[in-house]
C-alpha cells in the first residue's frame, strides 16, 4: 500500500498540513503535495477508471504527461472536470472526485467491458451495429453516447466564477522550461545582454534533476539550481515566471505562455489564469524529456509507474508506491529508483534487466548495495487487478515462459527516454530518428522559419535529445548563445558549468516484454492507457491495412487521450513499423498540435465577459432612451431603439402609435447611428461619379439627392442621401451598418485604384447626433425652437441649410424616410441630448413621440422604400427594385456597371419589386415565397418570388408588403399564393409598392 | 447653446492605473499630404507647433499635433476652440488639396496615469508596452480588446487613448478591467 | 470481401481477431484507367463508388499523395445537414444528408452517421427573417425543418443561454434529421467498399503532371510514374488550384486556413448540434465526449495547415457568451484545414477547359456534409460527360454569367 | 500570426490590426471589357503555393493599404511596399529571386 515515509520530501512542509475531500472522504497532506501524492499518502493508489474497458488505474507518472489520474476538481461555479491530480497543487479544503465510473470507483458497472474486452478490439464499432438500421438509431448509438466522456460535465447553468485575462509581450529570446537546461539557457542568452523570458509550468525550478542527482560547478545540483535562479531574478533583462506553461508556438514567432494565478490558491483575488501571447524572436524549447513504459502484459495495473516517477514521489514528497518494488528497465537510468528505493529503506527484490549483459556504474552499483539483478530477462505478467500483488519473470528473448513468481506492491518500469518535442514541432519543426537512443530528436537542419525565413526555434538540452546532464547543459549553453546571435545580440563566452562525466551503458530497445509475447500477453499489454490501446489492437489495425501512422492512430485511438499520447506515441509507432516490417522512421510520427497539454476555454476568451464581451455601441441619447422604456435592438454593436413602450402597453401596440403620431402629428427618431462622410478634393464630383448609380457631380450646393452604391460585382451595397456641402465638399450619409464599411471602401479605390485623384474623405458619424423631426407639426416646432427659416419657400425638400437652431448650432436636411413632412437635424454629439431633451419637451403640445425602427421600418414600406438588409441581401440590383431611375444612363462607368451588364444581370426573367396585399389583409409571414406549378429536376416546387419585408400597416389598418415577383410589375392586381410554415398558403394580390400617398404630397409641404 | 457634455462626463477609477475619462478636448482630423511644404507650413503656423515625425507627438501649450498617417493629422486644442481653428486651418490651406474637420464629438480621450499603465495597456493591445520600445512622445494606432484606438504616451506614467465616442463605455469598461487592484504583470 | 458484423466480431474474437483482412487492397498503378481521380479524400472515393454502382464505371484508380481521407475528411467538424437557402445547394445537401442515412448498411460499415439533430441559433432579428425565409425555402425543397422557438431551444440544449446580455436567442432554424457522422469512418467504409469492386486506391502517388493532347486529356504523370486515362477527376480540396494549374486552367478560388478545436471528453451534455452564425461558432458533442468546435476562417491564402490564433479567441469567446459553462472546459488540441473558397462560397462541379478533365471543388467550409451527393453528382457528370441536375447549376461558367448561388445573403445588416 | 510591417506608418503590426485584401496588382476591367476579362478580374485567382502578391490594410493602425510578397507555403514574409504601384518593385523581385530561385507569377519573376 502506498504511504507517507516518514522523513523526506524536498518540495513538501510537514509543519503545515491540509485537509481535502477525495471521493467525499476526508483526507490530508501537506503544503507542496501535488493532489496525486497526497491521495497516495493516503494509501489512495486506485484514482480512476479508464476510458473504454473500466479497468482500475492508479497514476504511472508524476508530471502533466499523466494518463490516468485525473479527477473532478472542485463544485459548483468553480467544478472543472479532467483535472490531472500529479500537477494540481493541493490546497487546504480541496475537493476531488474520480471519474468515469458507476455507482462508485471500488464497483463499477462498466468494468463489465474489461471482460468483454475480446469482444471490443480497435474499431469494433465500424464492424458493427450496422443491421437492423432502426437498432442503431434507438439503441446502439444512444448506448455509445451515454458511455462516452471521462469527466462530469458541468452544471448545465454554471457560470464560471472565476476571471481570466490576456497579456501581450515581446522578446528577444523566450526559453520554455525552467529545468537546469532551461535556466542555463536563459543564463547564457541573457549574458548577451537580450531580453530573455523565461517560463516553467510547474511551481519549481530545476525540473527533475534534484531528483536524480548529481553536481554542478562541484556543488549539489540543487544548489546550482538556486544559485543559478538568483542570478537570473538580479539580472534587469531576464523575466522568470514559474506555474506558466508554453502551450503553443505558431508562426512568426508569435507563443501561447498559460499561467496559473489560482488554481494552487482559489481564494486569492484576481484573475485566475492569464494567457499570454508572446511575440519572440528566438524561442529555446527546453522541455525535457518523458520516460516510455514498457509494453508487458498487466503494464496498466495499479502500483506498476514509471521508475522516475517512482523516484519522483519518494524524493520530492517523501510518498512510497509500495513497499517491495520491482524494478523493469531497458536502460541504466532506472537503477537510479532502485538505488533510491533502498536508500529510503524499502525494498527491491528485483530489478528486471531486458539487456543481455546489463547495465554500467549504476548496476555496479545497485548490485553493491545487495540488490538481485537479473539479466535478459523480462516481465511475463503483472498478478493483481486492483493493485499489483507479484510480477511473473520470464526471458526477455521467449515467449513468456514464467521462470519465477516474484510477489511485490509496486513496479518501476522504464523503456528509456523520449525528448518532448511538440513546442518544436508546432510550427513545423521536423524530427530525425536517433538509432542509438531508440527516440525523435529534433532534426536542426528543418527547423520551423519565421517571417524573415530563418529558423526561429531552438531545441535544448533533453528536449533535443542530450539525457546526460553534462551534455544537457553544454547543449543549453550553446542553444542559449545561438538564440542570443539570431535574435542580434552578441554572446559572451562563460564557461561551461563542469559536470563529471558518467559511465552508462547503452540502452536496448524494447517494444514488446517478452519479444515473442503471445497473443494472449499482447492483448494485455497496454499502450495508450486512458483510451484502453493494446499492443494487439495497433497489430490489428496494420493487419487490417490501416498503415499510415494516422489511420493506426485514428482506428485505434491510439495518442487521441487528455495525454495526447505522451507516454504512448513511441510506443505505439514502433509496434505498428514492426507489424508492417518498416523502419519506425519511414513509418513517421503524427502531427503535434498545439497546445502541449489543455488549457481552460476560460483563458482562451480572456477578459471579454459580461459587459466587455463585445463592444456595444451607443449614441448620445442612449442613456435617454434606456430611461424611457426603450426595446434595443442590435444593429451591428449599435444599439437601437425598436420601440418605447410605456406601460401597459405591449410592444405591438407601442409601434402601432409611434406610427400613428409620425403620420398624424409628430415623431422623434434617434437618427445618429446613420454614416455622415466628408469627401472633399478638386476629384470629389468624379470619384462620387464612379461610387454611385447616379449622378453627384451635377448636384447643386445646398441640394441633397438619394444615391444608391454598388459593389464591382453589381450589386445594391448601400444608399443614403448626399448632400453638396461646397464646391468641393459633399457629404454622404450611409445606412447604420454602412458607415465604417462604406469609409472602407471609398478608401480602398481611392488608395489602390484612382491614387492620383485629389480626394480626401472623413468619417464624421459620431461628431453629431442626428434627430430626425417628423409629421405634419415638424415645421411648427422647429419654428417654434426659431433662429432658422425652414420654410417650405427657403428650406424645400431635399435641400439643406446651416444654422443656430434654438440656440443650438445645426445642420437640418430637408429629408424625409417617412414619407412625411420630415427634417433631419444634425448637432454635434456633445449637445445632443440636450438638443433632444428640447424637442421632446417643445413639442409635447403637438404630442411629440420619441419612435423607434420597427416604426421607422412600417413608415418606409407604407411608402415603398427600399431598405438595404431587407430588400437587399447581397444579391439584387437596383434594376430589381425598380430602382433604374437613380442609375444614370449618361456616365461611362461606375462600380459595378459592367456586372450589370451580364447575361443573368439583364435576365427579363429576374425577379422585380411590387408591392403585396393579402386578400384577407392579413399580415405576410417573412421570406414567404410565392408558389408556382410543378417541380424542378430535383423535386423541388417552382417558385415565383419572394417576400423581402412585411408588416402590419397601422395607417392602412391591413398587412402590407413588399416583395420581388417574376414579371411582377406587368403582374398588377394578379393573385399569387405565398407560403406559410404551416405548409397552407395565402392568397396574395400583386400591387403598387407606394401604400400611401403616392403623389408624395405631405413631404413636400 | 447649451452646455456640451463629455461621452462619459469625466468619469474615473483607481486601481493599477488611474483611468480618468479626460473630458472635451478641441480634435480635429487633418488629411493632407505631410511632404507638401505647403501643407507642412499652414498646419505649422496655425497649430503653432513643429510638425511631428513618424508616430511622434509635438506638443506646445495647450496644442498637440499627433502623426496619424503619411497625411493625417490630429490635432489637439480646447474644445472651445476647435471651430474656430478649423476656420483658421481652412483658410491658411487655401487652395492646397487637404481637408480639415472638427471631430471634437467624434472621440473620446482616456488619460491613464501611474507605475503600472504599462501592464494596463499590455493587457487590452498587441503593442510592445516595454520602456524600451515604447517612450514618452511616441503613440501607436492599433486595437484595445476588439476596438480601434490611438495610444499616446506623455511621459513615463502617463498615457492617453482616444477613440471613438459611441465605444466610451466598452473602453472605460476595458481600461477599469485591467486595471483591477492586485493584477500587475511586473514585467515593465 | 468478408462482411462486417456483430456475428463475424464474435466469431474472429474466439481466434484473436487473427482472421480479419485488409479493409482496402494495396495497389499499384496500372498503365491505364477509363477513369482517374486525383483526391482519395471523401469526395473522391464517393465519386469512385458512385462511379461504379450507379454507372458500372469500375476500371477506376484513386490517386492520393498522402493517405486515403488524410485532408479535410479527416479535419472537419463532421456536421451534416441540408437546411440551404438556395435550390440548387438545397438539392445536393438533401441527397447527400439522405445518403448519409442508409451509408452503413450501404457500404457495410458503420459510419455511426447520427440524425441528433441541428440548430442554427437566430439571434438577432435579422437572423430570425433569414431563417425564416430559409425555412419557407425548405418547406418546397423537400428538406424537414421548421423554425423554433426559444424554449425549444432550450429543452433541446439546456446548456445553452437563451437570455445572454449580448445575443438573445430569439429562436433556432431546426433540422431534426441533420447531424453528424465519424469522419474517418466515411473515408474507410468508401475506400473498403470501392477496393472490393475492383478499383486501386494508390496512396503516397502524387500527381506531378496532368497529360493531354489536342485539348483532351491523355493521362497524369505521377511520382509513381505515367497512367494514362480516358477521363480525370480533380477532387483535391485545398489542392485544387494546383493542379488546375497542372492542366492549364485557373479557378476562381482562394485557399485559406480553417480552423478547428476540441475540448477533454466529458459526460453527454449536448445532444444537438449547434450553429451560432451571428458569434461565428459551431459545436457538437463527439462519441468520445469532447465539445467538437469550428469557427471562421482566416484572411489570407495559406497551405500549412495552421490557422491563426485570434479566430479560435474567437470563437471560443462567442461560444462562451451563449455556453457559460464551457468556460470550465479546457481546450485539448486544435488543428487547421485547407479549404478552397469560390467567388460565391458554394461549389464547383463541373467540366473544365480541359476535354475529358472533370473537376469538383470549391467545397469551402461546409464539404463534409455533402460527400456522397457530391460523389454521386460527380460520377454522373464523368459518366455522362456533362452534370445533370443535381450539379448542373455549380458550373464554372456561373461566374462569367454573373450566376451566383449565394448563400449568405442574410449578410448584409442595415437600417 | 503573421507580422507585417506596414510600409507608410513603419509598424511592425500583427494579423488583428490588419485586414486581408486578396490578391494584388488585379487591373480594374470596365464597361467596356469582354466577358473574359471581366471575370478574369473578379473572380480568377492565382492562389498559388508558394510565392504570392496581395493586398493588406492596416486597418487598426493608420488606415493605409498596402501589398506584401508572401510565401503561402512557409508564411515567409519577401517584403511590404506601396499600394500606389501596378506590380511589383524591383528590389523585392530581387530579393525573392535571391530566396525562390526560379519562381513566376503571372508573367512576372
Amino acid at each position: 500500500m502506498s504511504t507517507r515515509l516518514a522523513t523526506g520530501g524536498r518540495l513538501t512542509d510537514r509543519t503545515k498540513q491540509m485537509k481535502f475531500r477525495f471521493n467525499g472522504q476526508q483526507m490530508r497532506g501537506v503544503e507542496g503535495d501535488t493532489l496525486a501524492s497526497a491521495l497516495l499518502a493516503n494509501g489512495q493508489l486506485m484514482m480512476g477508471r479508464s476510458f473504454k474497458y473500466h479497468r482500475p488505474r492508479g497514476p504511472v507518472a508524476s508530471g502533466s504527461e499523466e494518463p490516468n489520474a485525473l479527477v473532478n476538481l472542485g463544485q459548483g461555479a468553480r467544478f472543472e472536470p479532467n483535472q490531472r491530480a500529479t500537477t494540481t497543487e493541493l490546497f487546504d479544503g480541496l475537493v476531488a472526485a474520480s471519474q468515469n465510473h458507476w455507482p462508485s470507483l471500488q464497483f463499477d458497472v462498466g468494468a463489465i467491458n474489461t471482460h468483454l474486452s475480446r469482444f471490443l478490439p480497435a474499431g469494433f464499432y465500424y464492424k458493427m451495429f450496422i443491421h437492423p438500421r432502426p437498432l442503431w438509431k434507438h439503441v446502439y448509438e444512444p448506448f455509445i453516447r451515454r458511455s462516452a466522456g471521462l469527466g462530469a460535465a458541468p452544471d448545465a447553468e454554471t457560470v464560471d466564477a472565476d476571471t481570466y485575462e490576456h497579456f501581450y509581450t515581446f522578446t528577444d529570446v523566450l526559453v520554455l522550461g525552467g529545468g537546469v537546461a532551461g535556466l542555463q539557457a536563459a543564463l547564457t542568452a541573457a549574458r548577451s545582454g537580450a531580453q530573455v523570458l523565461l517560463l516553467e509550468q510547474n511551481a519549481h525550478w530545476g525540473g527533475r534533476t534534484p531528483v536524480d542527482g548529481g553536481e554542478i560547478d562541484g556543488k549539489p545540483a540543487e544548489q546550482w539550481i538556486k544559485d543559478t535562479v538568483q542570478a537570473l531574478e538580479a539580472m534587469g533583462n531576464v523575466t522568470l515566471r514559474s506555474r506558466t506553461m508554453g502551450a503553443g508556438v505558431y508562426d512568426h514567432g508569435y507563443v501561447l505562455g498559460y499561467e496559473r494565478l489560482t488554481d494552487h490558491a482559489p481564494e486569492t483575488p484576481g484573475p485566475r489564469h492569464r494567457l499570454w501571447r508572446i511575440r519572440a524572436q528566438q524561442i529555446v524549447t527546453a522541455t525535457g524529456a518523458i520516460e516510455r513504459p514498457l509494453s508487458f502484459a498487466g503494464n496498466d495495473v495499479p502500483g506498476v509507474l514509471l521508475a522516475s516517477a517512482i523516484r519522483d514521489y519518494v524524493v520530492n514528497y517523501g510518498v512510497s508506491i509500495g513497499d517491495r518494488t520491482v524494478v523493469v528497465t531497458n536502460n541504466d537510468d532506472a537503477y537510479r529508483t532502485a538505488i533510491c528505493l533502498h536508500g529510503h529503506g524499502l525494498n527491491v527484490p528485483v530489478i528486471i534487466d531486458a539487456r543481455m549483459q546489463g547495465g554500467g556504474a549504476l548496476m555496479a552499483q545497485a548490485e553493491a548495495l545487495g540488490i538481485r539483478v537479473l539479466k535478459g530477462k523480462a516481465i511475463a505478467k503483472v498478478k493483481g487487478t486492483r493493485k499489483v500483488t507479484a510480477v511473473e519473470i520470464c526471458d526477455q528473448a521467449g515467449e513468456g515462459a514464467v521462470l519465477e513468481t516474484i510477489p511485490c506492491d509496486a513496479v518501476a518500469m522504464s523503456g528509456g527516454w523520449s525528448p518532448v518535442v511538440h513546442l518544436w514541432s508546432h510550427c513545423g519543426g521536423k524530427l530525425s530518428w536517433d538509432e542509438g537512443n531508440a527516440f525523435f530528436r529534433p532534426d536542426l537542419s528543418r527547423a520551423p522559419t519565421s517571417h524573415d525565413g530563418a529558423p526561429f526555434v531552438i531545441p535544448a538540452g533533453s528536449a533535443n535529445g542530450y539525457i546526460q546532464l553534462k551534455d544537457t547543459l553544454a547543449d543549453a549553453t550553446t542553444a542559449g548563445s545561438s538564440a542570443a546571435t539570431a535574435a542580434g545580440h552578441q554572446p559572451k563566452v562563460g564557461t561551461l558549468p563542469q559536470v563529471a562525466p558518467r559511465e552508462e551503458a547503452a540502452m536496448l530497445p524494447v517494444w514488446l516484454m517478452p519479444q515473442g509475447a503471445n497473443v494472449k500477453l499482447r492483448s494485455k499489454a497496454w499502450l495508450d492507457f486512458q483510451n484502453d490501446v493494446k499492443v494487439s489492437d495497433i497489430q490489428l489495425a496494420a493487419q487490417e491495412g490501416y498503415e499510415s501512422v494516422e489511420h493506426a492512430k485514428r482506428y485505434t485511438t491510439l495518442g487521441m487521450a487528455t495525454d495526447q499520447g505522451k507516454l504512448s506515441n513511441i510506443n505505439g509507432l514502433a509496434t505498428l513499423s514492426a507489424a508492417l516490417g518498416e523502419a519506425i522512421p519511414s513509418v513517421g510520427t503524427t502531427t503535434f498540435r498545439p497546445p502541449y497539454t489543455p488549457i481552460s476555454m476560460g483563458s482562451i476568451a480572456g477578459q471579454a465577459r459580461g459587459d466587455i464581451f463585445q463592444p456595444v455601441r451607443e449614441t448620445p441619447l442612449h442613456g435617454w432612451h434606456e430611461a424611457h422604456g426603450v426595446h434595443w435592438e442590435p444593429v451591428g454593436q449599435w444599439r437601437r431603439p425598436y420601440s418605447f413602450v410605456q406601460q401597459d402597453e405591449t410592444v405591438e401596440q407601442s409601434v402601432n402609435r409611434e406610427v400613428k403620431a409620425a403620420r398624424d402629428s409628430l415623431g422623434l427618431l434617434d437618427a445618429s447611428t446613420l454614416g455622415k462622410i466628408v469627401v472633399k478634393g478638386p476629384d470629389a464630383g468624379k470619384f462620387l461619379d464612379m461610387l454611385y448609380t447616379n449622378m453627384m457631380s451635377t448636384l447643386p450646393v445646398g441640394k441633397c439627392r438619394y444615391g444608391l452604391m454598388c459593389n464591382e460585382n453589381g450589386f445594391l451595397m448601400d444608399d443614403g442621401v448626399v448632400a453638396r456641402m461646397s464646391d468641393d465638399t459633399w457629404l454622404c450619409h450611409t445606412t447604420t451598418g454602412g458607415a465604417e464599411r462604406i469609409h472602407a471602401h471609398m478608401e480602398e479605390w481611392l488608395q489602390t485604384e484612382w491614387w492620383d485623384w485629389q480626394v480626401y474623405c472623413a468619417n464624421v458619424t459620431e461628431q453629431y447626433a442626428q434627430i430626425a423631426v417628423v409629421g405634419p407639426n415638424a415645421r411648427k416646432l422647429l419654428e417654434k425652437l426659431g433662429g432658422m427659416d425652414v420654410s417650405r419657400e427657403t428650406l424645400p425638400f431635399m435641400q439643406w441649410a446651416a444654422g443656430t437652431l434654438g440656440g443650438f448650432p445645426v445642420r437640418i436636411f430637408r429629408i424625409s424616410f417617412s414619407g412625411e413632412l420630415s427634417y433631419e437635424i444634425a448637432v454635434p454629439a456633445s449637445q445632443g441630448l440636450a438638443l433632444w431633451e428640447r424637442l421632446h419637451a417643445e413639442g409635447a403640445e403637438w404630442n411629440a413621440t420619441p419612435y423607434g425602427t420597427e416604426a421607422l421600418h412600417i413608415l418606409r414600406a407604407e411608402k415603398g422604400f427600399i431598405m438595404i438588409g431587407d430588400e437587399t441581401d447581397g444579391t439584387v440590383i437596383p434594376q430589381d427594385l425598380g430602382l433604374g431611375w437613380a442609375i444614370s444612363k449618361k456616365k461611362a462607368d461606375y462600380i459595378g456597371k459592367r456586372a450589370q451588364a451580364r447575361s443573368h444581370m439583364t435576365d427579363p426573367t429576374r425577379w422585380q419589386l411590387v408591392g403585396l396585399e393579402t386578400v384577407d389583409g392579413s399580415v405576410l409571414p417573412d421570406g414567404a415565397l410565392a408558389v408556382a406549378s410543378g417541380t424542378n429536376a430535383n423535386g423541388q416546387r417552382h417558385t415565383q418570388g419572394r417576400v423581402t419585408s412585411t408588416y402590419h400597416s397601422p395607417t392602412l389598418n391591413r398587412g402590407i408588403a413588399m416583395g420581388l415577383v417574376l414579371n411582377g410589375p406587368d403582374r398588377m392586381g394578379e393573385v399569387l399564393e405565398f407560403t406559410k410554415l404551416d405548409g397552407t398558403t395565402i392568397p396574395t394580390k400583386i400591387v403598387n409598392a407606394v401604400f400611401l400617398d403616392p403623389e408624395g404630397e405631405k413631404q413636400n409641404v | 447653446m447649451s452646455e456640451p457634455v463629455s461621452a462619459l462626463n469625466a468619469a474615473a477609477f483607481d486601481g493599477l492605473a488611474h483611468v480618468q475619462e479626460a473630458g472635451l478636448h478641441g480634435m480635429i482630423t487633418l488629411r493632407g499630404d505631410h511632404a507638401d511644404a505647403d501643407f507642412a507650413q499652414a498646419v505649422a503656423d496655425v497649430a503653432g507647433v513643429a510638425m511631428p515625425d513618424q508616430r511622434e507627438v509635438v506638443s506646445g501649450g495647450d496644442t498637440s499635433l499627433i502623426w496619424m498617417s503619411p497625411d493625417e493629422l490630429l490635432l489637439l486644442c480646447p474644445y472651445a476652440e476647435a471651430g474656430e481653428t478649423v476656420t483658421k486651418l481652412t483658410e491658411a490651406l487655401g487652395d492646397t488639396h487637404a481637408l480639415a474637420v472638427d471631430v471634437s464629438d467624434a472621440r473620446v480621450v482616456f488619460t491613464l496615469t501611474g507605475t503600472h499603465i504599462r501592464d494596463v495597456i499590455a493587457k487590452l493591445a498587441p503593442v510592445d508596452m516595454s520602456p524600451a520600445a515604447f517612450r514618452p512622445g511616441m503613440v501607436r494606432r492599433t486595437r484595445f480588446a476588439q476596438v480601434a484606438a490611438a495610444v499616446w504616451l506623455r511621459d513615463d506614467e502617463t498615457a492617453q487613448i482616444i477613440c471613438f465616442r459611441s465605444v466610451a463605455p466598452y473602453m472605460f469598461a476595458l481600461l477599469c478591467n485591467a486595471a483591477t487592484p492586485g493584477t500587475e504583470v511586473g514585467i515593465f | 470481401m468478408k462482411r462486417y458484423s456483430a456475428f463475424a466480431i464474435a466469431r474472429e474474437a474466439l481466434r484473436h481477431h487473427t482472421g480479419w483482412e485488409r479493409a482496402w487492397r494495396k495497389a499499384t498503378p496500372k498503365k491505364k484507367y477509363d477513369v482517374v481521380i486525383v483526391g482519395a479524400g471523401g469526395h473522391g472515393l464517393a465519386t469512385a463508388y458512385y462511379l461504379g454502382k450507379n454507372h458500372g464505371i469500375k476500371n477506376v484508380a484513386i490517386l492520393e499523395k498522402g493517405w486515403l481521407g488524410g485532408g479535410n475528411t479527416g479535419r472537419n467538424t463532421t456536421i451534416i445537414r441540408s437546411n440551404y437557402l438556395q435550390d440548387p445547394s438545397a438539392a445536393i445537401y438533401e441527397k447527400a444528408r439522405s445518403l448519409y442515412e442508409t451509408m452503413s448498411q450501404d457500404l457495410n460499415y458503420n459510419v455511426m452517421f447520427s440524425p441528433r439533430g441541428v440548430m442554427m441559433l437566430a439571434q438577432t432579428h435579422h437572423e430570425v427573417r433569414g431563417y425564416e425565409r430559409t425555412a419557407h425555402a425548405n418547406s418546397l425543397q423537400g428538406v424537414e425543418t421548421q423554425f423554433i422557438g426559444p424554449e425549444k431551444v432550450k429543452e433541446l440544449c439546456p446548456i445553452i443561454r437563451l437570455d445572454g446580455p449580448r445575443y438573445p436567442v430569439l429562436g433556432a432554424l431546426y433540422q431534426p434529421r441533420g447531424g453528424t457522422a465519424r469522419h474517418d469512418a466515411v473515408a474507410w467504409g468508401y475506400a473498403r467498399a470501392c477496393s472490393d469492386m475492383g478499383m486501386d486506391i494508390i496512396q503516397q502517388c502524387e500527381v506531378t503532371a496532368v497529360r493531354s493532347d489536342a485539348g483532351k486529356v491523355r493521362g497524369v504523370t505521377t511520382t509513381m510514374g505515367d497512367i494514362d486515362c480516358d477521363k480525370l477527376a480533380i477532387v483535391v480540396a485545398g489542392n485544387s488550384g494546383v493542379l488546375a494549374d497542372m492542366a492549364g486552367f485557373r479557378l476562381p478560388i482562394e485557399s485559406v486556413a480553417l480552423q478547428a478545436l476540441v475540448s477533454e471528453p466529458i459526460k453527454p451534455a449536448m445532444d444537438v448540434v449547434i450553429m451560432a452564425n451571428t458569434v461565428h461558432g459551431y459545436m457538437s458533442q463527439s462519441d468520445k465526449g469532447e465539445m467538437v468546435i469550428g469557427g471562421g476562417t482566416d484572411g489570407y491564402n495559406n497551405y500549412t495547415q495552421r490557422g491563426s490564433f485570434h479566430h479560435v479567441e474567437e470563437t471560443v469567446r462567442a461560444l462562451i457568451e451563449t455556453f457559460p459553462m464551457l468556460s470550465r472546459l479546457k481546450m485539448l488540441r486544435q488543428w487547421g484545414g485547407i479549404v478552397d473558397i469560390t467567388g460565391d462560397r458554394s461549389p464547383i462541379i463541373s467540366k473544365t477547359p480541359l476535354g475529358g478533365c472533370f473537376i469538383n471543388c470549391g467545397w469551402g467550409t461546409g464539404g463534409f456534409k455533402a460527400i456522397p451527393g457530391s460523389g454521386w453528382a460527380t460520377a454522373e457528370m464523368i459518366a455522362q460527360g456533362a452534370p445533370g441536375p443535381l450539379a448542373s447549376a455549380f458550373g464554372l461558367e456561373r461566374f462569367r454569367e454573373g450566376r451566383f448561388i449565394d448563400e449568405s445573403v442574410a449578410a448584409g445588416v442595415a437600417h | 500570426m503573421l507580422i507585417l510591417e506596414c510600409p507608410y506608418c513603419g509598424v511592425h503590426a500583427e494579423e488583428t490590426e490588419l485586414h486581408g485584401g486578396g490578391e494584388a496588382h488585379l487591373t480594374r476591367h470596365g464597361p467596356e471589357s469582354s466577358d473574359q476579362d471581366f471575370e478574369g478580374y473578379l473572380f480568377q485567382r492565382e492562389n498559388p503555393r508558394g510565392v504570392h502578391f496581395e493586398r493588406w490594410r492596416h486597418v487598426h493602425g493608420c488606415g493605409k493599404w498596402f501589398h506584401a510578397a508572401r510565401c503561402t507555403a512557409t508564411l515567409e514574409v519577401f517584403g511590404t511596399y506601396s499600394a500606389q504601384t501596378s506590380e511589383p518593385p524591383q528590389h523585392i523581385r530581387d530579393r525573392i529571386s535571391a530566396k525562390r530561385p526560379g519562381w513566376s507569377w503571372r508573367e512576372l519573376a
